[in-house]
């Protein structure tokens, strides 16, 4: 085992340098780079409604930019050094974990990443927690009563709400609760109150849960329903083998039987999935509900970046997020091991 | 905290423990409802040991399952009867009443210690585990006893075991897991299904005895089910006998065994397994050919504690060992239980990897890789100790027997395959019209039966015999050695017989080989060894078994 | 229902896992229904069309479903192709001794109710009977074209998927060792590819297409499944059963998929549906950054993404969203019932 | 020739307020002062300060803090009167212009604003590698600020152009040479601005609000240019990121005042318990800018559009008055002008004048640009679409373009059809009843959006068939108006002129424009111009609105007289007061 994880942890440098390389190759393909969107943003044509522009003065920009001023913008964001200089440079940066400057934010990469992260932390841990926290009694619950009225019910249930998309329910939310047009009983925007500086410890609390309550029902709901079904349907899997015999009659109630003797056996396809989204659940962060919801997390800023070509975020949160993948992925095939010690990592070629 | 209060009144009046009346249990499957268990009656008496014997697929498991009710509960009908211990009917009780009883009352062993076992805990925490729920104890007490469980039933070295997961242990090591389990709460009444199969005749003998003094300490029950019948003899008080989910007879074991009635029953006791070989077939063995050799094989084990191997264990499981087999030669292996035959079987046909050289028919075969090896395959043929979980869970009989004949046959149509396969289950004793049934569906011998009839089918070279009729009654036990040594003789199939039954391995073998901890400490002529073995350890196997002699 | 042992006897393993299936009445019904829906949507030009089926006019038959017939043909101006719901033109093939069979819902997906009273998006009303969206396009004829479209696209994508990750799954799970490193390392670099950047260069190169699309997409949509099929071999392969196939001398190749698939099922299955309904929603996150199918196409995407904009108008969401609920229900429904199919516990 | 004034310079013609006015007529001098007003931010922001390359600046840090040397009036088309400059002095030739700065100018913090500031602003945001480069595109002209003596600031100009002193004075911003201090300027982007303006920042909250204080000792709280502004105690800004909620958020009371550009969401959106209550009020507030023209512009480049009897029968199948009553609900009206909404539009019969300035070109122009003022074909009675389609196929027809084998097809049996290409979602509403009554016509017109960067860069290159375009006009035409239509511009990459003009006559038109400064001349030139242009079919002249579209909650109170030229966030935040009891400090 110590070789094979040793293995691994060397194949990473290969695994990394081949997804920095690739991402950065495309991002040299992709229309549109960081210059061409400023130059958009000058003339003025990135912001165009309905019926036209209704400025009093117009922008000066509008003329088109010269071949002198486009070679100034270049060298602004280093355009103007040949794309391998700037791989390696990116490269030999990058070991130190030193990620550059953003495209479009003023700070460095790290420092936006660093900035991003109470928010997506927030909404991440508690839908991971919540949904794992929930769904696997769920779907043990259901296993056991397969087939049954619960059973169908649930499934509906949490199937609705995996056909909900988050940010419908998520609008549908803010106009209910919202106070605009129906009750008011949540708050609108934000982590946390303007005030929140002022308040008792106590009420801190209260404030923030006051706040995350809507962002996260909408962002828990759609994931409910995978985690159950596939919990219930591991569950039946093992349900019916005989070591499950055994635990019975040894007098173990059905929750011991159920939680600790099948669950262990069932886990394997739960942990498959579980370092991805325990990673999701720190660094993905949603697009919608932080846009619906004002909150300013992760996943609007990777998304703007790559809408906007920032490459030094996308790449740098690439890089950092690869890695942080690689380990986990490491991480769940040890845990294969440690929880079905039947699983063996040599080739088949062996015996 | 046992919520059981006996019914005082009831346990004067009678010793009677457990007292099952009218009993019948149906299966639900695709072809209706069959009733498998059809109106029992019998009783266990306080501290008296009651066996259950009889046919293979009679419905003796069932039965005990269902004293703990412990079938599926939407594929099981229990048609009629009741089933009262200490008064109290387990079939109308609620489920935390019948908690209770489990493991701490009443406690089982199951026939199949393989798949019994939950492969993900270290066999200690499952042997302390019906301790700590029933008994309150504390983890370290609970440990303390566990080992001292495991060292009741002979495990070598139980600190280090402890640790172990099942897989790793030899199918009698996890038999006497399961047996130190349901030991573990000092039970009312113990329901041992087949519980020493895997044992060797020593280990087997300790086992027995100690339940004869946990009987005696405790007033312990015990509800036995075995194929043996000279345990049944020796240890039993009463007996019942069951053919086809009926209880044939029961009776005193004395006046049962002296006076049998029932025709069955008569012949349950003369089907002694009789030398099956000519005399002199061994003789004229010598010349012929060798079928299969392995020069100096060696495999250890390694075995590693926490994760990143602080403690590491090496088990030499078998450990330089060189033999030969010839053609048409049927060489018996026996041994302690955990000496490494299974590991050496698995060896020699490749299916384990380890050090030194093997040759199959002069050809050298240990470094050949899988798909070099596929065209060879269908010469020599493996029956696992544990036929359960050697059979796909997910394919009906017909495609698991018919699997090698689609391969090595391709000759054959749908309908001659259908045909082979159900010659070659009648061979073994069993029904034809049990093709489309799941493994799941059969008792204990008849899967091993299942495993039997798919290698047999292939009429291979050589067949490893990984203990074949441990599960069996002796009447079928007969029926299979007699088909076994018929394709011998017909086809010259040489067979590697791995048992512990030493009545079987006098019956069918040429030569015997002794293992203990990973060597040959004996080997030579069948004749040879029973009569004038060399070693200590032979001499107090054989010794052992003398038990086994009828003692009338 | 119970059969004779002849019978079963008789059964192949499959007709045994459809009687399985079928055990499962719900995922029955419902495989039912949705084929049923499934299939009326396969003819959904037949349904809902802007295009009469028969015509009658001056005592000849017209056949506009199969034929072109200019606006001249009934006495209107244009040599191009009629508009049969021009009122102008509706006058002339229905008035007098004219007549014309319109089909159920008298429009196409993408057939403009040029006519309507109300500004779009329209609510329900009597000429359409679902309303309109945002450009003045029946709902109900978007949603039947749209579910088929959908479910279609859907449906190859998922095949394509599943067979990539089962495929690749199950040859690292069981062969493990450098196979698994090498393909592991693979996948990681793969999957960290920017799928959106890639879209977007494909989008400047070739002009979208739903085939296009699935191609795009099935290049990734197979990566998370092969973890799980992994994870399902890597724990089988070590089992006897797998030793007792290996050592009758079953193929690698046959140890793999008729011993450890049968048995490492439970995440493709429990995945299926929802994969399917993905695949469904993958097409509404792509429309939305203008990478999606060209905008007249109908899909169930394009709808939802309207009714993100028009919250107001909630026969756009609350229709699809029915729709897709209904649609993932009753996928999950056969997906249970599939997957007692394979549970040969049951029988 | 440019008049300058002293006090104020305006780009031909004379300023309308005297030297040391009192208060512009649009303002309410005695406005009382009081109240804090809740304003929607859009998005976010990352920075405090307005001038940095990258980042997202805070809303309105620059007009509430910092400001500028001048102020342009609301109710003049482009009149610039002294702020923070008291005199201005445009030399004889054209190539530099002084400011005085007015001694009284103070920042915030009781510094006087000094020429030394004025310049390092300059210096600052012309040459310093982080500032936006905006301000180098626009500015760049300027070549040099050269301090005179204590008061007096010298900007040298590169070349004469009238318009360069007026953007100079309202696009340098002024800040204090100590407030930079000795950072990087980079350095600077979240530091406290200190501003010589009529507001203080009190706090921020990054991404989320920012709010403002007013300056009580503001030095400027009554010069003519700012009595009776900025009459709010305090200005917050709240962010959302959502339109839709940011919507809910005004109808909750979060803020106050929204201005919609979308006629979708003003007529379906904006309803509710606080409509009906008129606790919102929903006004329609009309303005004079110029609005240019939009339009589905055609690649004239292309073969398919090079003729203009193809691209007026295109032109005819556009349905504006459906798209209109199914699509906008009637708010808009249709761009018949290249200067729509302006004096500078051309307008009926054409006049001496424009008929003079055209007839040397009478050859090459279209007989009906001497007649009556284009107007855009209409499908309301006694019009109808069917009737302009059948004038379609005529054009066409004429053109080469016949209906055969279920396509319009020409000579070579080519089919018609082209794609439009999108940068947003919300045009395809509008494209496809235009391709369903273009397919009326046998020609098939696709329509897609695709991701912007890539539709900036089609639109670069020109590698399009239509596009939609949007042509934002200036009150005083100068010389932007070449890099859209001249020739030269037509075939270079990343210009303007997208449908591809090559028309002398244009050409002509366009340096007769440079050579003028004089208003009335303007006039005539771009009407003329408007006319040539209209007649040549350059594009499907869209629509647009001469009202802003508010929503407010009813607690303010705002000047009887409605300015002219303005948008409406700047004139509610600088002319409008609360009624009393929204006076008090919350
Ligand atoms: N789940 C089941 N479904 C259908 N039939 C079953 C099931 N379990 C057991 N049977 C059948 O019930 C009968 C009795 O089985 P049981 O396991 O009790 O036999 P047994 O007496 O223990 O035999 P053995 O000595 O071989 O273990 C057998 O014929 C078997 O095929
Ligand atoms: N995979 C393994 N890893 C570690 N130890 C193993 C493994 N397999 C077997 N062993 C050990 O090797 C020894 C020999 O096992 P084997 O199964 O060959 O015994 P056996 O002679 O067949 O015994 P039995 O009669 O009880 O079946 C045992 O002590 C067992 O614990
Ligand atoms: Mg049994
Ligand atoms: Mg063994």
């Amino acid at each position: 085992m110590f070789y094979y994880i040793l293995k691994r942890l060397l194949l990473m440098i290969p695994t990394l340098f081949g997804v920095m390389l690739i991402t950065f190759v495309i991002t040299q393909f992709v229309p549109g780079g960081p210059v061409e969107q400023l130059v958009a943003q000058l003339t003025g044509q990135d912001q165009m409604t309905e019926a036209g522009s209704t400025a009093s003065e117009l922008y000066r920009g509008a003329e088109g930019i010269d071949k002198e001023r486009l070679d100034e913008i270049k060298a602004l964001y280093g355009f103007d050094k040949p794309a391998t200089e700037r791989f390696f440079t990116m490269l030999a940066n990058y070991i130190r974990f030193d990620f550059g400057e953003s495209y479009h934010h003023h700070q460095s990469v790290m420092e936006l990443l660093v900035d991003k992260l109470p928010v997506s932390i927030s909404l991440g841990m508690w839908t991971f927690f919540i949904t794992y926290l929930s769904c696997i009694p769920l779907g043990i619950a259901k296993a056991v009563r397969d087939g049954s009225r619960f059973d169908i019910i649930s499934s509906t249930i949490v199937l609705v709400g995996y056909a909900i998309p988050g940010f419908v329910l998520a609008i549908l939310l803010l106009v209910l609760f919202g106070g605009g047009s129906f009750y008011d009983v949540f708050p609108l925007k934000g982590l946390t109150s303007d005030n929140w500086e002022e308040l008792s410890w106590f009420s801190k609390i209260t404030d923030y849960l006051w706040h995350m309550t809507l962002p996260i029902i909408s962002s828990v709901i759609g994931s409910f329903a995978v985690m159950t079904m596939l919990t219930k349907n591991s569950f039946l899997d093992e349900i019916r083998k005989n070591y499950v015999i055994t635990a019975k009659a040894k007098g173990l109630s059905r929750n011991q039987v159920l939680y600790k003797h099948v669950f262990r056996n069932a886990l394997i396809p739960l942990v498959t999935g579980f370092p991805a989204s325990f990673l999701a659940a720190f660094f993905a962060g949603s697009l919608l509900i932080e846009t619906i919801f004002s909150l300013d997390g992760l996943g609007l800023l990777s998304y703007e970046s790559i809408i906007r070509r920032d490459y030094p975020v996308v790449l740098g949160s690439l890089y950092l997020f690869t890695l942080l993948g690689l380990f986990t992925k490491l991480i769940t095939d040890i845990s294969y091991v440690l929880i079905d010690p039947r699983v063996k990592f040599d080739s088949v070629k062996k015996n | 905290m046992k919520l059981l209060i006996p019914d005082v009144d009831k346990m004067k009046t009678s010793k009677t423990i457990l007292e099952i009346k009218n009993l019948s249990v149906n299966f639900k499957t695709l072809a209706g409802s069959i009733n498998v268990v059809r109106d029992i009656n019998f009783s266990v008496e306080s501290g008296k040991t009651m066996a259950l014997v009889g046919e293979s697929g009679s419905g003796k498991s069932v039965t005990a399952m269902s004293i703990l009710r412990l079938h599926d509960e939407e594929k099981v009908d229990y048609h009629s009867g009741s089933i009262s211990f200490l008064g109290e009917n387990l079939l109308g009780v609620n489920e935390d009443y019948i908690k209770q009883v489990r493991g701490s009352d009443i406690s089982m062993i199951f026939q199949e210690p393989m798949t019994s076992l939950n492969p993900t805990f270290t066999v200690g925490m499952q042997i302390m585990e019906p301790m700590l729920i029933h008994n309150n104890m504390s983890k370290a007490v609970a440990k303390k006893r566990a080992i001292e469980l495991m060292e009741l039933t002979g495990i070598p070295e139980p600190h280090y075991r402890f640790d172990a997961f099942p897989h790793l242990l030899s199918g009698g090591q996890r038999q006497r897991m399961m047996i130190a389990m349901a030991l573990a709460c000092e039970p009312k009444l113990l329901i041992a299904d087949e519980p020493t199969t895997a044992l060797d005749v020593t280990v087997q003998l300790q086992i027995l005895l100690l339940l004869e003094r946990l009987k005696k300490d405790f007033s312990m029950s015990i509800l036995m089910i075995t194929h043996n019948l000279n345990l049944v003899q020796r240890f039993a008080d009463s007996v019942c006998v069951m053919q086809e989910g009926r209880i044939v007879e029961h009776g005193q074991v004395d006046t049962l065994f002296s006076e049998p009635q029932h025709p069955y029953t008569i012949k349950l006791l003369d089907s002694e397994p009789e030398r099956i070989i000519p005399d002199d077939e061994t003789q004229r063995l010598r010349f012929s050919k060798e079928l299969l050799k392995g020069v100096h094989l060696q495999r250890y084990f390694t075995t590693s504690k926490g994760f990143f191997k602080r403690k590491s264990n090496i088990v030499k499981a078998v450990d330089d060992i060189s033999l030969f087999l010839r053609a048409g030669e049927t060489l018996g292996i026996v041994g302690e239980s955990g000496s490494g035959k299974s590991t050496l079987g698995r060896c020699l046909l490749k299916l384990e990897s380890c050090s030194g050289d093997i040759y199959f028919e002069q050809q050298k075969i240990d470094q050949l890789t899988h798909s070099q090896l596929r065209p060879l395959r269908k010469e020599f043929q493996v029956v696992f100790q544990d036929p359960y979980s050697s059979l796909s869970p997910r394919m009906t009989i017909e495609q698991i027997v018919g699997e090698g004949l689609k391969i090595h046959f391709p000759q054959f149509n749908k309908v001659q395959r259908r045909e082979k396969i159900k010659k070659a289950l009648l061979e073994v004793g069993l029904e034809d019209d049990i093709l489309w049934r799941y493994p799941h569906e059969f008792s204990g011998g008849q899967r091993q039966r299942i495993a039997i009839a798919r290698v047999v089918i292939l009429e291979p070279k050589l067949i490893l015999l990984d203990e074949p009729t441990s599960a069996l009654d002796v009447s079928v036990q007969k029926q299979v050695l007699a088909l076994l040594r018929e394709l011998q003789e017909r086809h010259k199939i040489s067979y590697l017989f791995i048992t512990h039954d030493l009545k079987v391995i006098k019956a069918v073998s040429h030569r015997i080989m002794v293992m203990k901890e990973g060597q040959i400490i004996e080997s030579g002529d069948t004749e040879e060894i029973f009569t004038d073995p060399k070693k200590e350890y032979t001499k107090n196997l054989l010794s052992a078994s003398l038990f086994n002699k009828r003692l009338i | 229902m119970h059969l004779t042992q002849q019978e079963l006897t008789n059964l192949s393993p499959y007709q045994r896992a459809w009687m399985r299936f079928k055990n499962n009445r719900r995922g029955y019904y419902s495989l039912w229904l949705f084929s049923a829906i499934f299939i009326i949507s396969l003819g959904a030009e037949l349904i809902s069309n802007d295009k009469p089926l028969i015509i009658l006019y001056e005592q000849h038959y017209y056949y506009p479903l199969w034929n072109d017939y200019p606006e001249t043909t009934f006495g209107g101006d244009f040599v191009s192709t009629t508009d049969y719901n021009d009122p102008y033109i509706r006058d002339k093939i229905t008035g007098e001794d004219n007549w014309a069979l319109y089909p159920l819902n008298n429009y196409r997906y993408d057939s403009i109710n040029y006519f309507a009273e109300l500004p779009n998006p329209a609510r329900p009303s009597e000429q359409n009977f679902l309303g309109t969206d945002d450009r003045g396009r029946d709902v109900l004829a978007r949603l039947i074209y749209g579910f088929r479209l959908s479910v279609l696209f859907a449906l190859a994508l998922t095949a394509i998927g599943v067979v990539i990750g089962i495929v690749v799954g199950s040859v690292q799970g069981y062969f493990v060792g450098k196979v698994d490193l090498i393909t592991q390392r693979f996948i990681e670099i793969w999957s960290s590819m920017p799928e959106l950047y890639l879209l977007i260069i494909f989008a400047s190169i070739f002009k979208p297409s739903i085939g296009l699309l699935i191609v795009l997409l099935s290049l990734f949509g197979w990566i998370g499944l092969s973890d799980y099929v992994r994870a399902e071999f890597l724990r089988g392969r070590n089992l006897d059963y797998v030793q007792a196939a290996r050592s009758l001398g079953v193929s690698n190749i046959g140890i793999m998929f008729k011993h450890l698939l049968p048995n490492s099922m439970i995440p493709v299955l429990t995945f299926l549906p929802f994969r399917i309904s993905g695949a469904i929603l993958a097409l509404t996150s792509l429309d939305y950054l203008g990478l999606g199918v060209p905008p007249s196409t109908p899909s169930l995407g394009e709808l939802l993404s309207q009714g993100k904009e028009n919250i107001d108008a909630w026969w756009l969401s609350m229709t699809t969203f029915s729709v897709l609920v209904g649609t993932l229900v009753l996928l999950i429904f056969i997906g249970e019932a599939l997957r007692e199919a394979f549970d040969t516990r049951r029988g | 020739q440019s008049a300058t004034a002293s006090h104020a310079i305006a780009y031909g013609y004379s300023p309308k307020y005297p030297k040391g006015f009192s208060h512009f007529d649009y303002v309410n001098p005695d406005a009382p002062k009081g109240g804090r007003l809740n304003l929607n931010g859009s998005r976010t922001f990352d920075r405090l300060n307005p001038y940095l390359l990258k980042g997202v600046a805070a809303e309105g840090v620059d007009g509430l803090i910092f400001e500028t040397l001048m102020e342009q009036s609301m109710d003049e088309p482009y009149t610039f009167y002294g702020l923070l400059a008291d005199d201005i002095q445009l030399a004889e030739d054209g190539l530099s212009v002084i400011y005085h700065i007015n001694p009284k100018a103070r920042f915030s913090d009781g510094t006087k604003v000094t020429v030394e500031d004025v310049k390092f602003s300059f210096d600052t945001l012309m040459h310093n590698k982080y500032v936006h480069p905006a301000y180098k595109i626009t500015l760049g002209a300027i070549t040099e600020a050269q301090i005179v003596d204590k008061q007096r600031i010298r900007f040298v100009f590169k070349e004469k152009n009238p318009k360069l002193p007026m953007l100079l004075s309202s696009y340098l911003s002024v800040f204090p040479k100590h407030w930079v201090g000795n950072l990087e300027f980079k350095d600077t982007a979240m530091k406290i601005p200190i501003g010589s303006g009529p507001y203080t920042l009190e706090s921020y909250d990054t991404g989320k609000q920012i709010k403002f204080k007013r300056n009580p000792d503001y030095w400027a709280l009554n010069l003519g240019v700012r009595k009776g502004m900025f009459n709010f105690d305090e200005v917050v800004y709240k962010y959302f990121r959502d339109s839709t909620i940011a919507l809910e958020a005004l109808k909750a009371g979060e803020y106050d005042f929204r201005h919609e550009y979308n006629s979708k969401m003003w007529a379906r959106d904006y309803t509710g318990r606080v409509f009906k209550s008129k606790e919102i009020i929903k006004k329609n507030i009309p303005h004079k800018n110029s609005v240019g023209i939009q339009g589905f512009v055609f690649n004239t480049r292309k073969a398919l559009f090079r003729d203009k009897r193809v691209r007026e029968a295109l032109v005819l199948a556009y349905d504006f008055e459906w798209a209109n009553r199914m699509l906008f609900y009637n708010q808009y009206q249709r761009n018949d002008s290249y200067f729509s909404n302006t004096e500078l539009a051309a307008k009926g019969m054409i006049s001496q004048r424009e008929r003079e300035l055209l007839a040397p070109f009478k050859e090459q122009l279209d007989e009906r640009v001497f007649g009556e003022a284009w107007l855009p074909p209409k499908t309301t009675k006694p019009s109808s679409l069917r009737n302009n389609l059948r004038q379609s196929i005529r054009l066409l027809k004429d053109a080469g373009w016949e209906y055969k084998k279920g396509a319009l097809r020409n000579k070579e049996g080519q089919a018609f059809s082209f794609e439009l290409t999108l940068s947003q979602k919300a045009f395809e509403r509008i494209a496809a009843p235009y391709a369903r009554n273009l397919k009326k016509l046998g020609i098939k017109m696709s329509y897609r959006t695709v991701d912007y960067a890539l539709y900036k860069r089609k639109a670069e290159t020109k590698d399009f068939d239509m596009i939609v375009s949007s042509y934002p006009q200036s009150q005083v035409p100068g010389n932007e108006l070449g890099s859209r239509w001249s020739s030269k511009t037509a075939d270079v990459d990343g210009s303007a002129n997208y449908p591809g003009i090559k028309n002398p006559v244009i050409d002509n038109l366009l340096k007769q424009l440079s050579n003028t400064t004089d208003r009335s001349e303007v006039i005539t030139i771009t009407r003329a111009m408007d006319r040539v242009l209209l007649s040549e079919f350059y594009l499907v002249p869209h629509w647009y609105i001469a009202t802003h579209r508010i929503a407010y909650w009813d607690k303010f109170e705002f000047p009887k007289k409605l300015p002219d030229y303005f948008s409406a966030e700047a004139w509610m935040l600088s002319t409008w007061w609360f009624k009393a009891q929204y006076r008090k400090r919350k």
